[in-house]
């Protein structure tokens, strides 16, 4: 039982954080004039640190042993694989 | 005799054990892992088919009502506070607590699910469809006045009610399972401190729905 | 009834008929290997009386031996395709001046434009929906331009060793060099609907004059 | 916590006051979901064969009546002559249901379900019920995918792969409900994989009898987990694929819609990337189970288990990254193409390295031919033809003149059935006994191997001549065409043998049918295994163990110098053998 015996990780920090990303995003989607490029990469950044924070400490990865996080992981790779082969079709 | 030990959370003994998880968690995560690769297919034909578009893709807020889809992702994402502190609460061995965050959870989840219809409602009436755009509707005004660019809008339609559709069905089906759990084993105050193997697995399901929202509103909504 | 690959009518097929031979030759000797192997081991280790296994784990060395020996072929292989592949299929591998012929697929027939005099394709004097006929000059390059109307076909010539799909949305060039006159078939090899089976066209193999005077009177209409 | 060594547990069958409904119905006993399985998955294996003897009549005998084929209804066979459009419907649902209803649910079904935990030493999986989901939700599938059959417009029409826009289009295709019954078949079987698979990986994870580390594993064992995981990861892209499909058969939408933007090529991509692990998952439990038996048979241990392990877990990472392959010539980005055909050369080589392993078991054996080992002998030899056949593929040139034709038809073939149903026929023999109790007929079981090792490769082995001569696939009538004509004797040659290979089927039918009424009665170890399952009664009772036992050893080790018999079960205890860290970790044993 080894979740009991550590502290719990400041949750309501964490939704804090979450909101204000979540505003973040809002305001540099809807109020900020910079180029679309730099604008969606911010963008995706955003939206994977809020899915790391949700994934980290709501889903406790961060206090999980390796091979139980490399399952989540092991599909990721195969997700990129199959996205971007069939982007670069687009390309040529 | 073999399904006795299976919620228990500890792994099964004696026995070999790969990772230090208890089976339904551990299955849980494996079964993520499988949703992982769903939510792939369904997010990587629309990044594929939206790189590939005919024609420009409908600018963010244009066709979508964003401010109401934004309220619904903070309701969202309150449900997951709400559930990591019930999960919290029972770790501490807080039954009131665990009552009380396991029902705000519900609601917001439930909420969500509302706004959502409320939301598909008003597109589908203002002429967004999932094969495009209605003849002589809100949104075939727009395109006519070439706010909108048709060529696209079909395949705008097609991947926004699939993606946003199947994430809907499943926090359709984590409330469901919620409620069930709620009046099965919450209330009648089956959870302990040594045993609410069920509340953490619920919760891991519903944080990875919280997680995959968290994708789709940016990539749907905002790009 | 051949037991071979059909005869060769374009320069496509001296490459890939050697690839078939070498693939055939290198994998032919594995077949033989194991397929004699185990027909040995049958005979000399089956079960007698009194015999004992050889208790072992395994041999690092062999195993060694037979990961190389197959990566190595199978990289040379790869080296090998990736040439002939680049020459047939590669972005830029359609000769410049490449006489181009436009393939319009469609359930279930194939449509055949030729440009006119001018030598280009969308122009006026273009000879139109030429139907399930492709007439081609002898020793020329020739490019298609495929596209599909309906489902996605597939352009199969196989005395030129050619194959490509034609799909839908796309517009995909296929070239060839055709060396041998005379008349072949032409088939659709991806299932298109029910009528996939009689999608086929006749290819002629003439030359250039020949070529020359049946365009001309398929400008007139008479394309037999 | 002592084990008596290799005592046989009998004796101590669980008082089992379960309802029959509860025991042979709706079990969550993995066994009973093992066979349930297998007999769902046998009867669809005959469907599949039926449909495959209708494709080869009209083949070989175009536009003449096919025995039989009056009682077809019209829309199929007027007059008993097939029609062109039930024709690519029996091209369709023949490739659908080997694939997806027969060999996957007798490799993955059957056998990940039954031999899972009785060879690591588990009670049952670690999750029952949701075991039995899964074979009902299969069960579902395969049986709307059976009445699709005999909807008013007939089932679906695009080929087994289903390939965008002709399965978007009713217009195009001619069949709408069927297509649509196809995707949602398809759907509901990806679910019950998905289901099994979880379970199928929880229960190798967690559940591992002590002392059954990692590496002392079978390779049946470590080919159904990485099978299950295969299959975890890539059925849901097809699911979602197939959702996708149906939303615009049904409601509209544009994915593989060319005329609104849609990608007719996105069908294929997102199809052969699950595609590939699917084959894989076809071939892999087989590799694994042979290894089994041919290691039995040879009574000698696994020439290099660790590079067998670390093969199957390679085969499993390269199989995700060569799905281009089949879309050599679709149209794809060429570049993209040498680097699809770089990987596929490379996943030759650990086949290669498990061919000349099993060879190396053989090598010094002391070889018993048992029906198992026969057919597992055969599965390499089979195995071989249809791999080296591969190399002929990944080559992109060579590629180019026999993609689509009867030369794939051919390696499929030799894969699927050379390789996984020889592996299959080995394996229904191999755990018969431990099924039902019984033993199958040697005698017969001989008879059914050599008629059909013979007549299989005199259908399938021609066919690679049919292709070299472009013999395209999935076309109603060859004679269509000049180029094909002279070929016609072979078609009819080929369809007499599989007309011959579908009868003698028969015999191992009856074989397996009366054996289990009236087989001989299995003794506790009939093949003189090590694994774990032979150590309880024929068929284990319900919960298998009443104490778990403790595993000193990997599950090979024949012909031990230390041992009496030449083998020595996983968990005989010889002097000196450690006991497992794992038994003395806690005391909370779980006790019936």
């Amino acid at each position: 039982m080894e979740s009991v015996q550590h502290k719990h990780p400041p949750y309501l920090l964490i939704w804090l954080y979450l909101f204000l990303l979540t505003a973040a995003e809002l305001g540099l989607a809807f109020q900020l004039p910079i180029a679309r490029n730099i604008k969606l990469l911010l963008l995706l950044g955003l939206a994977v640190w809020k899915a790391l924070l949700v994934a980290m400490f709501f889903m406790h990865l961060k206090f999980e042993r390796w091979n139980l996080r490399m399952l989540l992981i092991i599909p990721l790779p195969l997700a990129v694989i199959l996205v971007l082969a069939v982007i670069t079709e687009k390309i040529w | 005799m073999t399904t006795a030990n299976t919620d228990a959370m500890r792994p099964p003994f004696p026995a070999e054990r790969g990772v230090d998880a208890y089976n339904t968690k551990l299955g849980m995560w494996v079964f993520l892992a499988s949703e992982v690769m769903f939510f792939t297919a369904l997010i990587g034909s629309y990044i594929i088919l939206r790189f590939g578009a005919p024609g420009e893709w409908a600018r963010p807020g244009v066709v979508l009502n964003v401010p109401v889809t934004a309220f619904n992702t903070f309701l969202l994402i309150c449900s997951s506070v709400s559930m990591v502190k019930a999960y919290a609460s029972i770790a501490d061995g807080d039954q009131r607590m665990l009552k009380i965050w396991f029902l705000v959870t519900i609601i917001c989840g439930a909420a969500f699910v509302g706004v959502q219809g409320f939301e598909y409602y008003h597109l589908i009436h203002r002429g967004f469809l999932p094969s495009g755009v209605r003849e002589g509707s809100e949104l075939a005004e727009l395109v006519a006045k070439g706010t909108l660019s048709e060529a696209s809008l079909g395949l705008y339609g097609s991947t926004f009610y699939t993606m946003t559709g199947f994430h809907g069905f499943h926090v359709t089906c984590g409330v469901i399972s919620m409620i069930y759990l709620y009046f099965t084993k919450v209330l009648p105050g089956k959870y302990t401190q040594q045993n609410h193997g069920g509340v953490e697995v619920v919760g891991l399901y519903w944080h990875f729905v919280d997680l995959v929202w968290i994708i789709l509103f940016t990539i749907v909504y905002l790009i | 009834m051949k037991w071979w690959l059909p005869a060769p009518a374009s320069t496509f097929a001296g490459p890939i008929d050697g690839m078939f031979t070498a693939i055939l030759i290198i994998t032919g000797l594995a077949f033989v290997l194991v397929e004699s192997g185990l027909i040995w081991f049958i005979f000399k280790y089956r079960a007698r009386p009194g015999q004992k296994a050889y208790y072992t784990h395994g041999n690092v060395n062999a195993e060694y031996i037979w990961t190389a020996v197959p990566a190595v072929v199978c990289v040379g292989l790869a080296i090998v395709s990736n040439h002939y592949w680049k020459q047939i299929k590669g972005r830029d591998s359609v000769p410049a001046g490449a006489y181009p012929i436009k393939v319009h697929a469609k359930q279930f027939e194939w449509l055949f434009t030729y440009p006119g005099p001018d030598g280009k394709l969308g122009t006026d004097d273009d000879i139109a929906d030429v139907r399930n006929k492709l007439h081609v000059p002898v020793g020329k390059p020739v490019v298609l331009q495929e596209e599909a109307e309906d489902v996605i076909h597939s352009v199969f010539i196989p005395v030129f060793r050619l194959r490509q799909d034609a799909v839908p949305g796309m517009q995909i060039r296929s070239w060839f060099i055709a060396t041998v006159p005379g008349e072949y078939d032409m088939a659709c090899s991806q299932l298109c609907g029910m009528g996939h089976y009689k999608m086929h066209a006749k290819v002629t193999v003439q030359s250039q004059a020949d070529f020359d005077a049946w365009l001309a009177k398929a400008a007139q209409g008479d394309i037999e | 916590m002592t084990t008596v060594a290799g005592t046989p547990h009998v004796g101590h069958a669980h008082s089992d006051d379960r309802s029959f409904l509860r025991k042979y119905i709706f079990s969550t006993d993995h066994k009973i979901i093992g066979i349930q399985f297998l007999f769902v998955s046998l009867f669809f294996l005959f469907v599949g064969g039926l449909l495959a003897m209708q494709i080869r009549w009209q083949l070989g005998f175009p536009n003449q009546p096919m025995p039989g084929g009056k009682l077809l209804p019209e829309t199929m066979a007027p007059d008993g002559v097939i029609l062109p459009e039930y024709y690519i419907q029996l091209v369709t649902m023949h490739g659908t249901f080997m694939v997806f209803f027969a060999v996957m649910p007798l490799l993955v079904g059957v056998y990940a379900n039954f031999l899972i935990p009785l060879k690591l030493g588990a009670h049952d999986m670690a999750f029952p019920r949701i075991n039995m989901a899964s074979f009902w939700t299969a069960l579902l599938a395969g049986l709307v995918m059976l009445s699709s059959l005999f909807v008013p417009e007939g089932a679906a029409r695009a080929g087994w792969t289903m390939y965008a826009p002709l399965s978007a289009r009713p217009d195009l295709s001619g069949a709408g409900l069927g297509q649509q019954m196809w995707c949602i078949a398809i759907v509901l079987l990806g679910l019950s994989s998905i289901l099994g698979s979880l379970n199928y990986i929880t229960t190798v994870i967690n559940m591992r009898a002590p002392g059954m580390t990692w590496f002392r594993m079978p390779l049946s064992i470590w080919a159904l987990f990485i099978t299950a995981i295969l299959g975890l990861l890539a059925l849901p892209v097809l699911s979602g694929a197939a959702i996708m499909l149906l939303f615009d058969q049904t409601i509209g939408t544009h994915f593989f819609d060319p005329a609104a933007g849609g990608q007719a090529l996105l069908w294929q991509h997102l199809f052969w990337f699950f595609g590939h692990p699917e084959v894989y998952i076809l071939i892999l439990p087989a590799m694994g189970m042979v290894s089994d038996m041919i290691a039995n048979g040879s009574r000698k241990p696994i020439f290099g288990y660790h590079s067998m392990v670390f093969a199957i877990i390679g085969i499993g990472f390269l199989g995700w990254i060569v799905w281009g392959h089949h879309m050599f010539v679709s149209g794809m980005n060429p570049t993209l193409g040498s680097s699809f055909m770089v990987t596929t050369m490379i996943i030759a080589v650990p086949s290669a390295i498990k061919t000349f392993n099993w060879m190396g078991t053989m090598w010094r054996g002391n070889l018993r031919f048992h029906v198992p080992m026969m057919h597992a002998v055969a599965f390499v030899a089979m195995f071989v033809i249809g791999g080296l056949s591969g190399i002929f593929m990944a080559a992109t040139p060579v590629d180019m003149h026999i993609h689509d034709t009867y030369f794939i038809v051919a390696h499929i073939h030799y894969v699927l059935f050379g390789g996984s149903l020889f592996g299959l026929f080995g394996a229904i023999t191999f755990w018969f006994p431990k099924m039902f109790g019984r033993m199958m007929h040697q005698g017969w079981g001989k008879v059914h191997f050599w008629l059909t090792l013979l007549f299989y490769n005199l259908t399938f082995f021609p066919m690679h001549i049919l292709g070299m001569a472009g013999h395209m696939r999935r076309i109603y009538d060859p004679t269509m065409y000049d180029f094909l004509k002279p070929y016609q004797p072979m078609n009819q040659f080929i369809s007499v043998s599989a007309f011959l290979l579908f009868a003698v089927q028969a015999i191992f039918a009856l074989n397996f049918l009366v054996s289990l009424f009236r087989g001989a009665k299995a003794p506790q170890n009939p093949w003189q295994d090590n694994g774990l399952e032979w150590t309880l009664p024929n068929p284990a009772p319900h919960g298998n163990w009443e104490r778990v036992p403790n595993v000193y050893r990997g599950p090979y080790e024949y012909s031990h110098p230390n041992a009496t018999e030449d083998y020595l079960p996983q968990s005989q205890k010889l002097p000196g053998d450690p006991e497992p860290a794992a038994a003395s970790r806690a005391s909370q044993g779980r006790e019936a």
